[in-house]
This record gives structure tokens, C-alpha cells and sequence, in this order.
């Protein structure tokens, strides 16, 4: 074996923007003790900001008791599992909205969704216990198939 | 995240943003931009410290852009580091504001 | 109405790479008569130039009489439905291989699809008797959802 | 698709596309800016007239960037218009070459 890193973490949060700040130092742990690599930390990172902010803001009900559960593995391919209780709802089956061309269009949001398909290598979706199991995988550089 | 505010004339600015504009570290600089961006007429943001961006930072600059350009001011962006620039252009964000790597074409472009 | 425009287009293309050209040539007649916003005309040509040369490369057999058909609908949004008789393919559903960070890893391929997928506003993909059907639709800007 | 070359020195040269890099556009210069990316050191090449890329262009210039790579060469990429720049952005391809809008800063990149 060539690191004694574990393989797996885990990482709990309530339904509180605060939490947000808990994620992002989680995050700068992973990378260190992992030892990642920049293109699939930065694309971890940023789905993960996206994935979990959308899920506290549209997902969940203002106050309620509800949690969103972060997996991350390692191995074969750097996952991340974000499991939560909030409204059912699949980011990869939704249609995107169309890119704005000039400033007074522009929505001041939708982006998060375009962020999360695009950096993640594989997202894939499910409801497991009526849970919202959203998978995500980002694949080292140049171990692409093609 | 931090932000160091410098006048450029009396209404237009240049902002020196660093640290991370993520959900967590985007809060601590929002509510100063959107008052830059009700009270001047230009805002320079050099993101050249700026070593990450989401879409809530996305969010804020737009924002920023839209208030400004309802009045006929501009927000022009300076040199973002790779992973950032992506960011801003898979987004649809650069599309919609200039991009400079060079200072002074930067500043040439909020003074115009 | 405001326009004599007819709503729809078809054009069939063989199995022949210089088809490529009656597309390209094609859809300058169809930017022009029905005055589609620079937006969605330029993703238009982007996923069909796309998804076109994937069918002829990768779904055909050399030299066999095979045939690509395209339909474009204007309304209610502009949409291009590609029709192919080539190896059964889902554009929608596969992954993507990661982006490269150093020209040395950098594949010479695998850019089309992420291509085709930022760009169409929605992506589906079937097989009614036994054919690919790709419907790709280009919103106009602002008009979207968020 | 146009290509006119034009020397900078005996290894460096600057190409000036246009038209569209489609898959029927680009077939009229790969030949040629292989050929280039095979005999000389480095290459500036200038898109501003190109007015659409896909990604059978991309790989043209990622081929050329590649090889010269290969042999301690670079390619540089002068002033994409915005349609253009993003599509290099979206592919992935602007993270493996150097994007100038400044044709001064583009020579030095090139001639570095
Ligand atoms: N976890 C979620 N639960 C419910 N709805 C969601 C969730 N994530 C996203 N959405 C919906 O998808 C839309 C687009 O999300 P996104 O692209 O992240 O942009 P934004 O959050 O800025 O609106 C949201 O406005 C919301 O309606
Ligand atoms: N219509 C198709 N039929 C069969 N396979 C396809 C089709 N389109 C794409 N593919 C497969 O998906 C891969 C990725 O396609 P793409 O991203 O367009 O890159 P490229 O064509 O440069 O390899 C192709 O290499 C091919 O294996």
C-alpha cells in the first residue's frame, strides 16, 4: 500500500448555511491528508459547494431537523456521495437553462446545475429509503477512456 | 475571504479580492460589493488572489454587473487563474462581462 | 403570423463524409430564412456538427448505404431531431471522460460530447424501430427557467 | 477555411485562420498546420477571423500543440472572438494553451 490515508470519510451536516463553512474545512483536510491531485480536488470542491448549497437552500424546509450525509471514497475513482432527506430531486434529469447572452437577461442563477454536469466525470442519481442519493465521480487526468 | 477597495476617481474602484468564493467565504465580501456596485460607476475586481469560485461568487459579480450596467457602469474582470477563468466561461458568466489578463487594458477598459 | 417562414426542415445525408459540407452549407440557408438569434443558431450548428460527424465516424460501417436524417422544428423552441441507422449510441447517457490539466495526457478526442451537452438546452435520446433519435432543443436566451 | 503564414523568424511563425473550423472547414488546412507543426518551433495562431469552432477544429489545434509540445515547441492562440474563446474553454482546450487578446503579449508568448 503506498499511503496509510483511510480510504473513506465521512462527514455529517444539519440544515444550517452555517454548515457550509464546516464543509469547505472538511475539504481542506481530504485534500491534504489524500494528497489529491488540483483537477479532481477543484472539481470535488466545486460540486460539492453546489450539490450541498442547493440542497440546504431549495432541497430542505426552513427549520426543519433534516441532514445531508457526505461520503467520500477514494478508491477506484475519487466519489463523492451526497445523501439527504430533503425534496426529491434529480440534477441530472432536468433540462439546464439556456446560456444568457447580454446582462439584462441574465438570471441571476441556474448556473449551479451546469457547474455540477459539467465537472463531475459521472453523476448519477437514485432514491434509495426515499432518500435523494446523488453519486458523483471524478476521474483522474488522463485515465479517460477516448 | 478578504477585499482591499482602492479608488480609482470618485466613481470608479478597483477591488482586490482573495481567498475563496464559495458559499462560506462569498457571505463575507457580498454585502460590500453590492454597495460598491449601488454607489460607483465602475468596478475593477482583480481576482488574481481569488483560488477558487462557485456559482455563488458567479452570483455576486453578476449581480454586481447587472446593478451597474442598469445604469450604464461596468464591472471588467482582471486576470482569474485557470481553474477560475474555466469556471466563469463554463458558467456563461465571461460572456457577459470583460476578461482582462493585462492591468492596463483592464484599466483601460473601466476608465473608457 | 409574423413570419412566412415554414416551420420545419429536413435535410438526409449519406453515408459520405463530404456530406458534412451540404450540412454546413444547409444551415446557412436556415440561419438566414428564419433570422435564428445568433445564440441558439450557434449551438444549433455546434451540436449538429457534433453529433452528424459522430454518426458517419463512429455509427457507420465504411461503405455501407446508410442515412442520416435531420429535422428542425422552429417552434414552440428551435430543435434539431437527428434520425440514424447506426450502431445503437446514447449520447445522453455515457460518461465523460475527465478534462485534461497538461497537454502531454490530453486525448485528441472525446471533446464532442461535452460539447453536445453544454451546448443543447436538452438532450434525449431514443429508439423508435430500431433507429437512434436524438432530439437536441436551443432555448432562446432569456426565456429560460431560474 | 483561409490559412496565409507568415514568418517570424526561421522557426517561429504566425498563422492567420478564417472562416469556420467545422468538420468540412478544417479539412482545407489540418494538412497544413500539421505540416507547420512538424518543420517549425513554435506557432502564434491568430483566430480572430475564424468564426466558429467545433470540435474537429479543437483537435487540429490540440494536435499541433502536441507535437510542438513533444519537441519543446508551443502553440499560442490569438484573439478568439467570444462564441470561439468559450467553446475552447467549455472543451477543455484553453487550459492547454495560452488565450492572448493582445497581439503584442502574443508575439512575446510566442517568441519567449
Ligand atoms: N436539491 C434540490 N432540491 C430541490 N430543487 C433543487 C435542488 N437543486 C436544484 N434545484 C432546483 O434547480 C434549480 C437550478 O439549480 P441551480 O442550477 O443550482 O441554480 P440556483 O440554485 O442558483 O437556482 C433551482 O433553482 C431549484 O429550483
Ligand atoms: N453515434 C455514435 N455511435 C457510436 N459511438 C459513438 C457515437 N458518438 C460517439 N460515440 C463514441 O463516444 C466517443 C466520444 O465521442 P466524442 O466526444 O464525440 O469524441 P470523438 O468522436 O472525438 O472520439 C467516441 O470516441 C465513440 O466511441
Amino acid at each position: 500500500m503506498p499511503s496509510a490515508a483511510p480510504p473513506t470519510a465521512r462527514l455529517a451536516l444539519r440544515n444550517d448555511p452555517s454548515e457550509m463553512a464546516r464543509l469547505a474545512a472538511w475539504l481542506d483536510t481530504i485534500e491534504r491528508d489524500w494528497a489529491l491531485p488540483p483537477g479532481p480536488a477543484h472539481a470535488l470542491r466545486l460540486c460539492l459547494d453546489e450539490a450541498v448549497v442547493n440542497v440546504l437552500t431549495h432541497g430542505f424546509r426552513p427549520g426543519q431537523p433534516q441532514a445531508v450525509e457526505i461520503t467520500l471514497l477514494r478508491q477506484p475513482v475519487l466519489t463523492a456521495i451526497v445523501v439527504d432527506d430533503g425534496a426529491p430531486f434529480d440534477p441530472t434529469a432536468c433540462a439546464l437553462p439556456p446560456r444568457p447572452h447580454t446582462l439584462e437577461e441574465a438570471p441571476a442563477g441556474g448556473m449551479g446545475l451546469r457547474l455540477l454536469r459539467h465537472y463531475a466525470t459521472r453523476l448519477t442519481h437514485s432514491r434509495p429509503d426515499g432518500r435523494n442519493r446523488l453519486e458523483m465521480e471524478f476521474m483522474p487526468d488522463g485515465e479517460a477512456p477516448g | 475571504m478578504q477585499m482591499d477597495v482602492e479608488a480609482l476617481d470618485g466613481e470608479r474602484a478597483r477591488v482586490v479580492l482573495a481567498g475563496r468564493m464559495d458559499v462560506a467565504g462569498t457571505a463575507a465580501v457580498d454585502a460590500a460589493l453590492t454597495e460598491l456596485s449601488e454607489t460607483r460607476q465602475a468596478l475593477l475586481i482583480d481576482l488574481a488572489r481569488v483560488d477558487f469560485i462557485s456559482s455563488i461568487g458567479l452570483r455576486t459579480l453578476l449581480l454586481a454587473a447587472k446593478r451597474l450596467g442598469r445604469r450604464g457602469g461596468r464591472v471588467v474582470l482582471l486576470h482569474p487563474a485557470k481553474d477560475v477563468e474555466k469556471v466563469l466561461w463554463v458558467s456563461g458568466i465571461a460572456e457577459l462581462m470583460p476578461i482582462h489578463h493585462d492591468a492596463d487594458a483592464a484599466l483601460a477598459a473601466v476608465l473608457a
